[in-house]
C-alpha cells in the first residue's frame, strides 16, 4: 500500500467524521434527542477506517452495536445515521433499530447486532452464499475482544475456515468487555493466537495506526480474494470513552486511559504524516470544516425528520408479500 | 395423480423438486449428506446434488443457523435441518435475534427466506433431552411462522410454500410421522400457510389439533362416533398465524372445544387458542373448553411412565364424554 | 423495622445478607464484580467478598450458566446473573436440559438448588434484541420455578427464598423496577413462593398482572375507581407455579378478568391463566376475558413505537371500560 | 504406572465386562427388553478403563450418551444399569433416564447427557465446586469428537483454564460424529492442538492401547491434583458399531472397520502381555467366567425387576421438601 495524499487525506477525513460525529451523539444524548444504548467508538477510529479502506462496494461488513464509525465509512451518510438515532422514518433503519442496528442494503451494510458473538455466524452465510454464487466478494465481520469466549466464536471459526470461506475476521480488541479486562476473561490473552486451532492464518496489529491496519486488511483482503479462505486480525485499540452511556468506569484507572489516549489515532496519524512530509499536502483546516458542515447537515436532518406513523407499527414484521 | 406413500418419502421428494428447480435451493445439517439425514429423510442427496448442495455441518447449530439465515439473506434458499428440536435450543439465539428480527430492525430491507425443519415429539423413549414438543413455543415469536404438517400432503406441499415465502419459516415433523402412509397429488394445488383443515366435520364437539396428534384424534373420532358423538376434528397445520376463522366458524356450530396437543400443559398452544376462543366466541360456548396434553414432566425413559405422560387416545374419548355431559 | 427504600437496594440487601450467612453462595455472570453488576445491584461486593464469591465471568452464557448448574448440584448455592433475559438464549440448553430436568433424570438423586436471575422487559428503547419479556416462556418448563418480584419487599424476599429452595429459581427482574422505591422490613415472614398477592381489593373486575405492570395497574385501579369501576389487583408473584386458588377466589368475587402482561400476546403467560380460569371458573364468568399485552413485533427502538408496543395504563383503562360494558 | 498382574486382571476384566455387557444389550433391543437410543462403546473400552482407572472414588465423571462403559468402571453394579436399560425402579435412574441417562450420587457419576456438548459446561461448576470448598477432586469430563465444534466445548475449557479447575478433558476421538467423518467437521482436525488455544496442556494418544491411556491419564490426574489446572487428553479409537441402532452405516467403509478391529483393545492388551510375559499370571477364562455370571445375574435382576407406578409419574419433577 502507498500512503499518496490522497489516501492520507481520505483516513483523516473519516477518522474525523466518526469523531466529531460521536461527540455530537454525545450532545444529543444528554439533551435526549438519542436514547437507548450508545457506544461509542472514540479512539478506535483507526481500525475502521484502515479496515474498510480494503473493501470495494460490493464487499460486506456485519459489525457490532459499536459501529456509527464503520456505518459511516461504509457509506451510510451521516444524515441517515444521525435520523436513525434520532429515530426518524429517514433513519438507515426507519427509525426501528437505533445505534445498535444500523443498516443499508446498498452499501451492503448488514448492522449492527446486540448480541455479543451474534454476528458470526450470520457473517459467515453471507460468505457461504457468495461462495456458492461464485461472487468474488469479501465479508469483514467485526467483533470485540469480548465475543472471543462466546461460542458461537468457535463455531463460526471452524466452519469458516473448514468450507475456506470469503470471511475477514477483525476482532477489535480494546482490552475491556464492558468492565470485564480481558485477563480475567480469557485464559490465552492474544487473541490472534486462536485463530490457529482452526488452522486460520492471524496477525496481531497495532490498532491505532491507521497505515498498519490498513496495509493488513489490504493484504488479508487479496488473499481471500485469491480464494484461500478466511484470515485474521486482532487490532490492539483502546475505547476511550465508557463503554456506554450508563458507566462509571470503576474497572479501569484514569492514568490508563490517559496513557492511551497517547495514541489518539488522530493525533498519531498527524504526527507520521508529519515524519513522511505529507502533512502540508494535507488541508487539516478544510476537513475540519468540511466535517463540520456534515454533521450539522446531518443534525438538521435528523431533526426536521418524521415520525414512522403509530399505525405502521406492525409495518415489516413480515414481509408486505407474506401477510 | 394422487399415490399412496410415507411421509418420510413425501418430504424428500419436495426437497428434491425444489433442488431441481432452484439452484438457490441447498439443504444444510448434522449428517444430511453421508449418513443420509438422521430420519433418512435426504438420502441419495448427496450423490445426486453433490456436496455444494447438500452440506454436511459439523456440531454447531448456532454456527449453522445463523450460517443459514446469513447465506438467506444474501441470494440462496437454504434449508437448515435441525436434527431435532432439542437441539434448536443451542440456535435459538439465531433464530429469535436474528432471523424473526432482521427485517422489522432494518426497516424492512432485509428478509429472511430461509426454511428450518426439525423433527419434534417424544414417545419413543429418548428420555427427557429428547422428547420436547416445543413447537408451541417458537410460535410466541412474532417474524416467525411456524407448520406442523401432520399429512403425507402437507408434508409435500409445506416445503414447496416455505421455500417460496419471503419470511423465515419453521417446519416440524413428528418423527413419528415418517413412517406413516397417505396420500400424495404432487400436482394439487397446496393448501395456502395458515389455512387448517376440517379432516371430519362433526355437529357436537370441535377438536383442535395438530401434528402426529391428529392421527389419536382421528382414532377417537372413529370411537366416539360410535358411541353417539359427532366430532368435528381439524388440523390446525399451522400454529402462527393460527387460524382463528376456522377455529370460530367451527365452534359456532358445535359450541364445544377440545384441544389435543403433546405441548407440557402449562403454557403450551392450547392455551392460546383457548385464550382466542374466550375472546372471539366466549357466547358460543355451552360449556368450558377442555385440553389433552402432556403432562409437566420431563420425558420419562420407561415405556409405561412415557406412555402415561402423553395424551392417549383413551383420554381424549374420555374427555369427549366429560364435555358432552357437562352442558 | 421497615423503611423506604429501592429495588435495587432490595436485592443488594438480599444478596448480601445470603453472602453473609452462607458461605455457599456465591455470584457469578458478566460485570458482576469490577463494574459492579450492570444494573449496579452488586456494587462493593467484590470489596467486601472477594473475587472467589464474586465471579466476573467472561460473555460465555451456556458455559457459566452450565458451571453454576454444576456447582449447585456438588454442595454450591450460586446465583448465576445472566445480563438480561435476551442473552439467556444463549444458555437455555443448560437451563432445559441440564438444571430443569437433572432431578428427574436421575431418579431423584441429584437436585440443582440454583438461583438464576435475569433483568427483563422492554421501554427503554433499546431495540428488537434487548427488550424481551420471555418469563411466561420459561414457565412453561416442568422442573424450574419463574419468580416475577414487583415489589421492593418481594425483591428482597425472593431471593431468600430462592436460595433456601432445593431446586432451580429463575428470578425476573424487570429492569424498570431498580429505581423505583417502596418499603422493606427485613424481619418480616416472606409470602411463600407461588403465593399471589392482592393489592387492591376490589368487586368489579379481576386484574391480574405481574413485575413492572403491577404499577401500570396501580394507576389504571386509580383511575378506575374516579370512574366508579372497582377493580381488584392481584400481583402473581410467581408465573411457574400459578397461584390457581387466588385467582379463581377472585373469579368468583367479581365475576371478569383482565391479564395486563409485557409478554408478546400471542402464547404469553395471560393465555394461560385464562385457559385455566376457563378450565377452573368458567361459570363464573359474566364477560370474556380480556389481555393487554404486547404488540406482535420486535420492540422498536423510536419512543413513539415502543410506547405503542407496550401496555399502557390508557388502555387498560379502556379495556376495563369494555369489560363492564360487556357484561 | 507398574503394571503387575493385579492391575492387568483387573483392566481386562473391565474391558471384558464392558464387551460382554454390550453384547447382552444389543441382544436386549433385539427382542424389545430395551429400547430408545443404544449407544454401544465397543472397540472403545480401553479409554473408559484406562482414564478411569486414575481416579479415586471421591472424583468424578461426566459422560455422555455412550456411557454405559465408563459407568460400570465407575463402579455402578451391572445390575443396576440393566435394570436401568430395562426400565426398571431398581435402574440405576429408577427408570427414568434409560441408556443415555445413567446416574450414581454414590459412585459420583454424573450422566449421561444426550446433548452433544452439554456435560462440558456442568462438569466445569461440579470442579468449581471443589475448588471453591477445597476439595482436592477431580471431575474427568469425557465427550466425543463431534463435541468439539459445539461453542460450548469453547466455553467450558476456556473457563476451566481461566479458573485454574480441577478437570480432565477426555475427547473420545472415534473419528466419527455420528455419519460424519472428522475431517468434514473440523478444520484442524488434530484435537489435542486446540487445547492450545487456551493454554491447557494437552496429549494426543493410541485410545486402543489401555496401559498408554492409564499412564497418561495417571499424570494428568496428578498434575490436576497438584493444583496446576485443567488437562486435556485426545484418545484416538473407533466404535466397532454403529452409531446407535439405527444406523445403516453408509458413510464408512467396512474395510476400515476392519482394519481398526485389528486393534481391538480385549486382544492387542493380551498381546501386550504377553509380551511383558504377564499373560500367564491372568485367569483368563476365570474372568471370562466371572463376567458371564455378572452379566447373567443383571438380566436376571432387570427382569425380575419392578415398574415404577404410574401414580409417581410427577415424582422428582420438584424435590418432594419443594412441593
Ligand atoms: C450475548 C451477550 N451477552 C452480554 C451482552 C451485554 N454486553 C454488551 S456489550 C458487552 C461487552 C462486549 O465487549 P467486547 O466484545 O469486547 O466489545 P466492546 O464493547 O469492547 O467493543 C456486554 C457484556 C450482550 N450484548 N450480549
Ligand atoms: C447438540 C446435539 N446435536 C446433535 C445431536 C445428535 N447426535 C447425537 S450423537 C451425535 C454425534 C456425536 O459424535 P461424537 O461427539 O463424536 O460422539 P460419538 O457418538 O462418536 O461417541 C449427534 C450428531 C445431539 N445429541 N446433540
Ligand atoms: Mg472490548
Ligand atoms: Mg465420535
Amino acid at each position: 500500500m502507498k500512503l499518496d495524499s490522497a489516501l492520507a487525506k481520505k483516513f483523516y477525513h473519516q477518522m474525523l467524521l466518526i469523531r466529531r460525529f460521536e461527540e455530537k451523539c454525545i450532545e444529543a444524548y444528554s439533551s435526549q434527542k438519542i436514547c437507548g444504548f450508545l457506544h461509542l467508538y472514540i479512539g478506535e477510529e483507526a481500525v475502521g477506517v484502515g479496515v474498510l479502506s480494503a473493501l470495494s462496494n460490493e464487499d460486506a461488513v456485519v459489525a457490532t452495536y459499536r459501529e456509527h464509525g464503520q456505518a459511516l465509512v461504509k457509506g451510510i451518510s451521516a444524515k441517515s445515521v444521525m435520523a436513525e438515532l434520532y429515530g426518524k422514518s429517514e433513519g438507515c433503519s426507519r427509525g426501528r433499530g437505533g445505534s445498535m442496528h444500523l443498516y443499508s442494503a446498498d452499501k451492503r451494510f448488514y448492522g449492527g447486532n446486540a448480541i455479543v458473538g451474534g454476528g458470526l455466524p450470520f457473517a459467515i452465510g453471507l460468505a457461504l452464499a457468495d461462495k456458492m454464487i461464485k461472487r468474488n466478494r469479501v465479508t469483514v465481520c467485526i467483533f470485540g475482544d469480548g465475543a472471543v469466549a462466546e461460542g458461537e466464536f468457535h463455531e463460526s471459526l471452524n466452519l469458516a475456515a473448514l468450507w475456506k470461506l470469503p470471511v475477514l475476521f477483525v476482532c477489535e480488541n480494546n482490552l475491556y468487555g464492558m468492565g470485564t479486562a480481558l485477563k480475567y476473561a480469557e485464559s490465552e490473552t492474544n487473541i490472534s493466537k486462536k485463530a490457529a486451532a482452526y488452522k486460520i492464518s492471524s496477525r496481531q496489529l497495532d490498532g491505532m495506526d491507521v497505515i498498519a491496519v490498513a496495509q493488513a486488511a489490504q493484504e488479508a483482503i487479496k488473499s481471500i480474494k485469491e480464494r484461500n479462505g478466511p484470515q485474521f486480525l486482532e487490532a490492539l485499540t483502546y475505547r476511550f470513552r465508557a463503554h456506554s452511556m450508563f458507566d462509571a468506569e470503576l474497572y479501569r484507572d484514569k492514568s490508563e486511559v490517559e496513557e492511551w489516549k497517547k495514541k489518539d489515532p488522530l493525533i498519531t496519524f498527524k504526527n507520521r504524516l508529519k515524519e513522511m512530509d505529507l502533512y502540508s499536502s494535507i488541508p487539516i483546516e478544510e476537513i475540519e470544516r468540511e466535517v463540520a458542515k456534515t454533521i450539522e447537515d446531518a443534525v438538521a436532518f435528523a431533526e426536521k425528520g418524521t415520525l414512522e406513523p403509530i399505525e405502521d407499527l406492525e409495518k415489516f414484521v413480515y414481509s408486505v408479500e407474506a401477510t | 395423480m394422487s399415490e399412496n406413500t410415507t411421509y418420510r418419502e413425501a418430504v424428500k421428494r419436495a426437497i428434491h423438486k425444489a433442488m431441481k428447480e432452484d439452484e438457490r435451493v441447498f439443504l444444510m445439517g448434522e449428517d444430511v449428506g453421508r449418513y443420509g439425514g438422521s430420519y433418512a429423510v435426504s438420502m441419495g442427496f448427496l450423490e445426486e446434488f453433490g456436496s455444494e448442495r447438500i452440506i454436511d455441518t459439523p456440531l454447531c447449530e448456532s454456527g449453522f443457523t445463523g450460517a443459514g439465515i446469513g447465506a438467506a439473506v444474501n441470494g440462496m434458499r437454504p434449508i437448515v435441518e435441525i436434527m431435532t428440536i432439542n437441539f434448536s435450543f443451542l440456535a435459538l439465539d439465531q433464530i429469535i435475534n436474528s432471523a424473526s428480527k432482521l427485517l422489522y430492525m432494518s426497516g424492512g430491507q432485509f428478509n429472511v427466506p430461509i426454511v428450518i425443519r426439525m423433527a419434534t415429539g417424544g414417545g419413543n423413549q429418548l428420555g427427557a433431552q429428547h422428547s420436547h414438543s416445543l413447537e408451541g413455543w417458537y410460535a410466541h415469536v412474532p417474524g416467525l411462522k411456524v407448520l406442523t404438517p401432520a399429512t403425507v400432503q402437507d408434508a409435500y406441499d409445506m416445503v414447496g410454500l416455505a421455500l417460496d415465502h419471503p419470511d423465515p419459516i419453521l417446519i416440524f415433523e413428528n418423527s413419528n410421522l415418517y413412517n406413516t402412509k397417505g396420500e400424495l397429488d404432487t400436482n394439487a394445488t397446496p393448501l395456502p400457510i395458515g389455512k387448517a383443515k376440517i379432516h371430519r366435520e362433526g355437529k357436537d364437539l370441535t377438536l383442535l389439533t395438530y401434528g402426529v396428534n391428529l392421527l389419536k384424534a382421528l382414532k377417537a373420532h372413529e370411537r366416539l362416533a360410535k358411541e353417539g358423538i359427532d366430532v368435528e376434528v381439524i388440523d390446525l397445520r399451522s400454529l402462527r398465524p393460527l387460524d382463528d376463522e376456522a377455529i370460530m366458524a367451527s365452534v359456532k356450530k358445535t359450541h364445544r372445544v377440545m384441544i389435543v396437543d403433546e405441548g407440557w400443559k402449562s403454557g403450551s398452544i392450547s392455551a392460546e387458542i383457548m385464550a382466542r376462543i374466550n375472546e372471539q366466541a366466549f357466547y358460543e360456548l355451552d360449556a368450558p373448553m377442555v385440553r389433552v396434553c402432556s403432562a409437566e414432566v420431563p420425558f420419562p425413559y420407561a415405556e409405561h411412565l412415557e406412555r402415561a405422560a402423553m395424551p392417549q387416545v383413551d383420554e381424549i374419548v374420555a374427555m369427549a364424554h366429560k364435555v358432552m355431559e357437562e352442558s
